[in-house]
């Protein structure tokens, strides 16, 4: 737990706590794990606390630089536009799309957890019901693309309202649970021997992705990176690649768009005022199974742009795709961690729905004995970011947005030098017995021990503190702080 | 009708599992009202510790007990002046009394773990947005099963059964000693958790804490700790039926659980998320139906009637068959 | 005479929001004192700090020489101090049974506990009638006599009750505060009453106390403040 | 402020259970250390069987180079892409299973990269070190189109090798054909890596011509009796039911067929069904955990039945969780258990075990097989390394005949026009007394003379 402290000005203040050091502590250790070959023990350790800190020093001086929201609202966007000049190649930029793909996906999810908070776990279907109509029609019966997507998104979004029928009458977990059935409904059915015809069965359906205009890809073909995009196999790609982004983007900026505007509009706010209290929302005039029935609707046309643009970007369904974690499950979380009913958390969601895994993937590969620890390295994630800001990354960078940086930057020293010597000489020591644990233990259970640490609630360590209270007792607990506090 | 028979005997017996893992999920929304998804990895994860405690135990490294061999507990044999201490061995070696050693040491250890998984890593995310402790619970999951995988490798290994001679015969049907074996424990569990609940005065404060914080805080009640006991109870439920899953479904693996989860979902939906006796049923009643889906429809169409049919029931009763009706908060 | 209960400048804090600036309260025993005041002034707050519901940011809390500002609630209520608080904070889907042997958590002795439940139910025969019935179908007034039940099934030496009136009908404060004196003479309780009807609340207490944006304003007999000129235009209305 | 209270952590029940929390990984590290399957290296000295094994491969190829002569001589003329290529390095990728419900086969994917560690010591192939870039697609197969592009364009490898599973494949087959990336060896029996041209080949033989194999013995052995089929509810469970229907003919009658989804925790149900509707045989396509499963529940039940099941289910760690209930199952197979006491074999599972792998199981066997059929072909394609040029190799020199891969029964042969590598399959039933299989039984059948 972060300890806030409440100062006279009313302002809430960023103190590391004694967790969040060892947090740290744990970092350099895990890193020095990670990297420990024989030789260069020493020189990884090293620099794993130069990236520690350097990683410290950049956060403090990031809270106070994000102090404008709308410069980076308006830097991020034509970032946005140049990603396929960013990217080092087809690969970075396809990933790029697919974000836009998901956070489609996520918005939906927003408007029905975030604003109305119904738990949905059914999601997955609707994105695969959306991808698998414009298949069907695309590819069975030749339909243009579009149109086929138009019917597709149709039709999902009337799935979506009867996916709500259930929020009227069913309340928490057991919505949740019904709409996860729904999902687990979704593959079995495209098997069926009936449906098999259409759906192409077990096999799934091909399609032929989306190429670019002639004057379109000549133009991005012309363009394109020369160091990067050498031969013409690889143009072609760059020209492909981008134009769907660029689709993808559009779809993506257009779902922001209308989330935002969703949230401040009447909509935006009787969905809130559904989640806080269906008995109050009623007593407003708001009709609540009405508003419950819509949100699912609002949330089923996103999924269905989504389903439309997964099906551009991936270009391949089959009933392995829609499964429960990737598409139901995973959206979700990443939403609460992005930021539940926020414009911004979603975004951020979509961002590490996509890139989470994959940075994950290289920090396990980099040595052999952690490729399995991908899942544990996710779930830490998770957990971490659940306790540490339980209002999802958003929340947190709003949170610190007001601070300034001199401010942050004078609590972290003072926080420093309010520590004794002996405080400092325990963690220490504290280190030097989990590295000896580790020796001793193994790696999974130092990895283990360490998640513990890492998540341990801030009373653990100050209970600690107590102990070492006791045999100190002129050390004074924060002295300085305490006093502050109205 | 033998084969209505025999496929009502088996959807009970797949069907207790269920059961058995919802029981543990229905304790802790009853203790805590989380919706625990890490509840199958939990079990799964106390299960492998279960399974490493009764491999051969290297006790050469306490030098002064002078023993320098292997000790496995499930052949282990004590024997005072001659009297065997152990109750009746089994075909493969196995005691009964060394499984019991093994069960209560494995229980004991999921009931830490699950007091340290509430203690360290539910309790920061305590009275926040309800999905926060859901997420938390996910990201539990991950971290176990990756773990799992990590220590103990994916391919399945055998698991110890108490029970495990030839079928009893019912007449009309017949059942594997273990299946009946998991019956009754699913039965007991299933009224030691009514009991607990309804009967003594500390469920009644877990149920308190779960429902007012402050004003069980009000009537003495330590409400951390009622969390921390319904976490521990609950994993400790889990392991025992981790402990029976896995044998029943020919062995460990750490996706042991991935197909249990889902049915014992159902399972607890269907019969109530706060009752004990709902979950028991629930996981039965989802068992036997699947067996009869595949029996009198067509196996394509198990999973399809199975949560189809969850569906419609929830939607004609919103809290489960055994559930309590929900109270509208103001 | 040391009194009984003694807060002792009392600071405390919701978040940046400051509640209590300053607060000293002294309460002896076997009396009914009251906290009177605007909303917002800091009675209900006074109240959570005292039962541990809330940690005193400065200040102590002092209860027959043993200091329990800060402790947490169930320990404080094992020093025989109940809270009946605001909203009263029944457990809507339990039995009203069940609510009460609630109350008697913190107890092991069976035959005490039975005798008790006589009594609560000698005081509130309503509560008798409704014994297997859910607590949350119960009557706005049967509630309030629900939470007060509970709280004497703690057997306290000392009661704190937060606005005992709020929302009930006038027959039924007055039967309830009829209850509260019985308790009081009794039993020997020691009750710290906070309540917005200043009239109903002086006519059974022997001492007030009235707080203004978190600082005690005036504190005096009961008598004394009823004949208060600021008070009685203040919180009196006559 | 006086803060006096005691703080939960302070409890004696919260000290005893912070002490069995350490308690706790000190018991799990002393107990059942004895035989786990964690692969840590020992880095044991190289082992005679990788010698053998590399031995053979060069020396067999050398010997019929006479035979090829003007073809191999063909090979270093060849001028292509050589993306992934160095002097010194070729770079080869993969996807397969790490974490979800695949991950049973990455032991796979352990097996060929300490094969190749081995080859690499000894100087690599034809002068280049053979690294393996390795990603986990989870099996989705949304997952699989990232990671392959990710490999393709990013990473930028030479080829992909043993990617795993059949929607995976599917999902990247139209993209890797665009991208003219060759996918060697893919490790799915799907029967369509048959026909997708050079660059995309399979490996094992395909689940129709495995349902055929066992078709066929019941056919001849069972005539007259009924059957009926279990099968997983993907392309490896419907093609396999294919294959054995074709294979029967009409030689038994079939009861009924049913199908089981994969997260199902058990078959029992659809086991009794096709068993009381009067099955004598059954043809099982399911892994091994649910057949082991319902072997166990029948036989409980009292019921007898001829069981014949899939390759993926015939293994001695299938014979370990089935406890006793495997004995006398047929089943369909192309490779040795590592359960065999032929030599050959037990020098592969010796080879396994020095090089840290505690229990050496099947996959092992297969990745071995595997990686052998990869360093064939890259041994013979030698220094003028491209895509081109590996195509050329694959379809006209490397698998003619004249090469066996160590495990194998019949030499791998791959021409312009047959694209299936590894095309027999023999029947065998587990001895359970005698801890093995008993095979061939009946004639090996090519799938020559089972072609769709």
């Amino acid at each position: 737990m972060h300890q806030t402290a409440h100062y006279r000005d009313g302002v809430e203040r960023f103190v590391p706590s004694p967790s969040e050091a060892v947090l740290l502590a744990a970092l350099v250790l895990f890193c020095w794990k990670l990297y420990g070959g024989t030789e260069n023990d020493a020189v990884a350790g090293l620099s794993s606390v130069v990236v520690v800190v350097v990683a410290w020093v950049v956060g403090v001086s990031l809270r106070a630089a994000l102090n404008d929201m709308r410069w980076w609202l308006l830097l991020g966007f034509l970032v946005a536009l140049i990603v396929p000049w960013l990217g080092a190649n087809t690969f970075q930029v396809g990933v790029m799309s697919q974000v836009c793909v998901f956070a489609l996906l996520i918005f939906g999810l927003n408007v029905v957890t975030g604003y109305t908070g119904q738990i949905s776990l059914g999601h997955g279907a609707l994105v695969g019901i959306s991808a698998y109509i414009i298949a069907i029609l695309s590819s069975n019966y030749g339909w243009n693309v579009f149109a086929a997507m138009t019917v597709g998104i149709s039709v999902t979004t009337a799935f979506g309202f009867v996916l709500g029928i259930p929020a009227l009458r069913l309340a928490g977990p057991y919505l949740a649970i019904a709409t996860l059935a729904a999902a687990l409904i979704f593959p079995p059915l495209l098997k069926l021997d009936t449906f098999e015809d259409y759906t192409g069965g077990i096999q799934g359906l091909h399609e032929t992705r989306l190429s670019p205009p002639g004057p379109i890809e000549s133009f991005l073909k012309e363009h394109a990176p020369s160091d990067a995009y050498q031969n013409d196999f690889q143009r072609r790609k760059f020209a492909e690649e981008s134009y769907l982004y660029y689709i993808s983007l559009a779809a993506g900026v257009v779902g922001l768009v209308t989330l935002w505007n969703l949230g401040r509009s009447r909509f935006g706010r009787a969905f809130v005022a559904v989640r806080d209290s269906e008995v109050a929302a009623t007593s407003m005039g708001i009709n609540v199974p009405l508003y419950k029935v819509t949100a699912f609707g609002i949330s089923a046309l996103y999924a269905g742009f989504a389903g439309a643009a997964f099906f551009l970007v991936i270009a391949f369904v089959a009933p392995e795709s829609f499964d429960l974690v990737n598409l139901s499950i995973n959206p979700l979380a990443y939403l609460v961690i992005g930021g539940l009913a926020t414009t911004g958390g979603p975004v951020v969601g979509a961002f590490g729905y996509m890139w989470v895994p994959r940075v994950i993937n290289k920090i396990a590969t980099v040595s052999g004995d952690f490729d399995k620890l991908q899942g544990a390295m996710t779930g830490l994630l998770l957990i971490v970011v659940m306790t540490r800001l339980p209002q999802g990354v958003w929340g947190g960078v709003r949170r610190v947005n007001a601070l300034s940086w001199q401010r942050l930057a004078g609590d972290s020293w003072a926080w420093a030098f309010q520590r004794s010597p002996l405080f400092w000489a325990g963690l220490a020591l504290a280190a030097v017995v989990v590295v000896l644990i580790a020796q001793f233990i193994g790696t999974v259970w130092a990895v283990f021990a360490l998640a513990l640490l890492i998540v341990a609630p801030h009373d653990v360590w100050s209970g600690a503190g107590d102990v070492l209270r006791r045999l100190n007792p002129g050390w004074k607990r924060n002295a300085s702080i305490q006093a502050d506090v109205t | 009708m033998e084969t209505f028979f025999a496929q009502l005997a088996n959807g009970a017996s797949t069907g207790a599992l269920y059961g058995l893992l919802a029981l543990a999920l229905v304790f802790i929304f009853r203790a805590t009202d989380v919706v625990n998804f890490a509840q199958g990895e939990m079990a799964m994860f106390s299960t492998y510790l279960g399974w490493s405690i009764s491999r051969p135990l290297s006790l050469s490294w306490i030098p002064f007990l002078g023993v320098d061999r292997h000790l496995n507990l499930l052949t282990w044999r004590p024997e005072v002046f001659g009297l065997p201490l152990y109750l009746g061995s089994e075909n493969d070696g196995l005691t009964r009394l060394g499984y019991l050693v093994v069960l209560v040491v494995t229980v004991a250890i999921a009931f830490v773990m699950g007091a340290l998984i509430e203690r360290l890593l539910i309790r920061p995310s305590e009275g926040k947005n309800l999905l926060n402790a859901v997420i938390v619970t996910l990201g539990i999951f991950a971290f176990l099963n990756s773990l799992a995988n990590f220590r103990y490798g994916p391919v399945p290994q055998t698991y110890p059964a108490p029970f495990r001679g030839d079928a009893v015969d019912f007449g009309l049907f017949k059942m594997s000693q273990h299946s009946l074996f998991a019956l009754v424990v699913a039965a007991v569990l299933m009224i030691a958790v009514y009991v607990f609940f309804q009967r003594t005065k500390l469920g009644l404060g877990v149920r308190a804490a779960a429902l007012n914080p402050s004003a069980s805080q009000l009537m003495g009640i330590n409400t951390g700790r009622m969390l921390t006991l319904g976490w521990a109870l609950a994993a400790a439920i889990g392991c025992v039926a981790g402990m029976l899953i896995a044998p029943a479904l020919s062995g460990i693996s750490p996706n042991l659980m991935f197909g249990i989860l889902l049915y014992g979902f159902a399972a607890a939906v269907l019969g109530g998320l706060d009752s004990a006796l709902g979950a028991v049923v629930g996981g039965i009643a989802v068992g036997v139906g699947q067996s009869m889906v595949v029996q009198y429809v067509g196996s394509q169409w198990s999973d399809i009637i199975a949560f189809g049919l969850i569906i419609a029931i929830l939607m004609v009763r919103p809290t489960g068959l055994f559930g309590a009706p929900a109270v509208k908060k103001v | 005479m040391a009194p009984m209960l003694e807060v002792r400048s009392v600071r405390a804090a919701y978040g940046p929001v400051v509640a209590l600036r300053e607060i000293s309260i002294r309460v002896p025993e076997r009396s009914i004192v009251t906290l009177l005041g605007a909303n917002g002034a800091g009675k209900s707050t006074t109240l959570r700090v005292i039962s541990g519901l809330m940690r005193p940011a400065a200040g102590a809390v002092i209860f027959d020489g043993l200091p329990i500002g800060g402790r947490p609630a169930d320990w404080v209520v094992r020093q025989r101090i109940a809270h009946v608080p605001e909203g009263r904070q029944i457990f809507a889907t339990l039995t009203v049974e069940e609510n009460l042997r609630l109350g008697a958590y913190t107890r092991d002795d069976r035959a005490g506990i039975q005798d008790d439940m006589t009594r609560v139910f000698a005081y509130f025969p309503r509560l008798k009638e409704r014994r297997r019935q859910v607590a949350g179908t119960l009557s706005g007034g049967e509630q309030q006599m629900l939470a007060m039940g509970r709280a004497l099934m703690t057997r306290p030496r000392l009661l704190l009750l937060d606005e005992p009136s709020l929302g009930l009908a006038p027959l039924i404060v007055k039967d309830i505060f009829r209850i509260i004196q019985a308790v009081n003479e009794e039993d020997g309780v020691t009750i710290l009453l906070v309540e917005q009807d200043a009239r109903v609340a002086l006519s059974v207490a022997s001492y007030g106390y009235v707080l203004e944006t978190g600082r005690v304003a005036v504190h005096a007999t009961a008598a004394e403040l009823k004949a208060n000129e600021t008070v009685r235009r203040s919180y009196l209305g006559y | 402020m006086s803060r006096d209270r005691k703080p939960w952590y302070r409890t004696p029940w919260m000290a005893a259970l912070f002490l069995a929390a350490f308690a706790l990984p000190v018991l799990a590290v002393a107990c059942g250390d004895d035989d786990d399957n964690t692969t840590t290296p020992t880095k044991a000295a190289t082992t005679s069987a990788a010698t053998t094994a590399t031995g053979s491969a060069t020396g067999s190829a050398s010997a019929s180079a006479s035979a090829t002569t003007d073809a191999k001589a063909q090979i270093d003329t060849i001028k292509g892409d050589t993306t992934g290529v160095t002097d010194k390095e070729v770079k080869i990728g993969s996807y397969v299973a790490k974490t979800g419900p695949a991950s049973i086969y990455d032991d796979i994917e352990k097996g060929w990269n300490i094969y190749f560690d081995e080859v690499n010591k000894k100087g690599g192939i034809a002068g280049r070190q053979i690294k393996f870039i390795v990603d986990d697609d989870g099996y989705n197969p949304v997952n699989t189109v990232n990671v392959v592009k990710k490999l393709v364009e990013q990473d930028q490898v030479f080829t992909l090798f043993n990617g795993l599973g059949t929607p995976g494949g599917n999902a990247v087959l139209p993209y890797l054909k665009d991208a003219k990336v060759p996918s060697l060896f893919i490790a799915s029996g799907d029967a369509k890596w048959g026909d997708q041209g050079s660059t995309i080949i399979g490996l094992q033989p395909d689940y129709v011509t495995e349902g055929t194999t066992l078709g066929k013995y019941m056919a001849q052995n069972y005539k007259g009796k009924k059957y009926g089929i279990l099968f997983q509810n993907d392309d490896f469970g419907k093609e396999g039911r294919d294959g054995l229907k074709k294979g029967v003919g009409g030689a038994l009658t079939l009861v009924d067929e049913e199908t089981y989804e994969a997260n199902a925790p058990d078959i029992n149900a659809q086991a009794t069904k096709l068993i009381n509707a009067g099955a004598e045989v059954l043809g099982v396509f399911a892994t091994p955990t649910q057949f082991a499963g319902a072997l166990k529940y029948v036989k409980a039940q009292g019921k007898s039945v001829v069981w014949f099941s899939s390759a993926v289910t015939a293994s001695s760690s299938t014979a370990k969780l089935a406890e006793g209930a495997m004995d006398g199952v047929f089943s369909a197979g192309y490779l040795p258990d590592p359960s065999d006491p032929d030599p050959i074999v037990q020098k592969v599972v010796q080879f396994f075990k020095d090089h840290g792998v505690a229990n050496p199981n099947s996959f092992h066997l297969y990745s071995y097989m595997a990686a052998e059929h990869l360093e064939r072909l890259l041994t013979v394609v030698g220094k003028n390394l491209n895509r081109e040029s590996l195509i050329y190799a694959l379809d006209n020199v490397a698998f003619q005949g004249d090469w066996k891969s160590t495990l194998l029964r019949q030499p791998s042969i791959v021409t312009k026009s047959d694209h299936k590598v590894i095309e027999y399959e023999w029947i065998q039933k587990w001895d359970e007394k005698a801890g093995k299989f008993q095979y061939p039984i009946g004639d090996i059948i090519n799938s020559e003379t089972t072609k769709r």
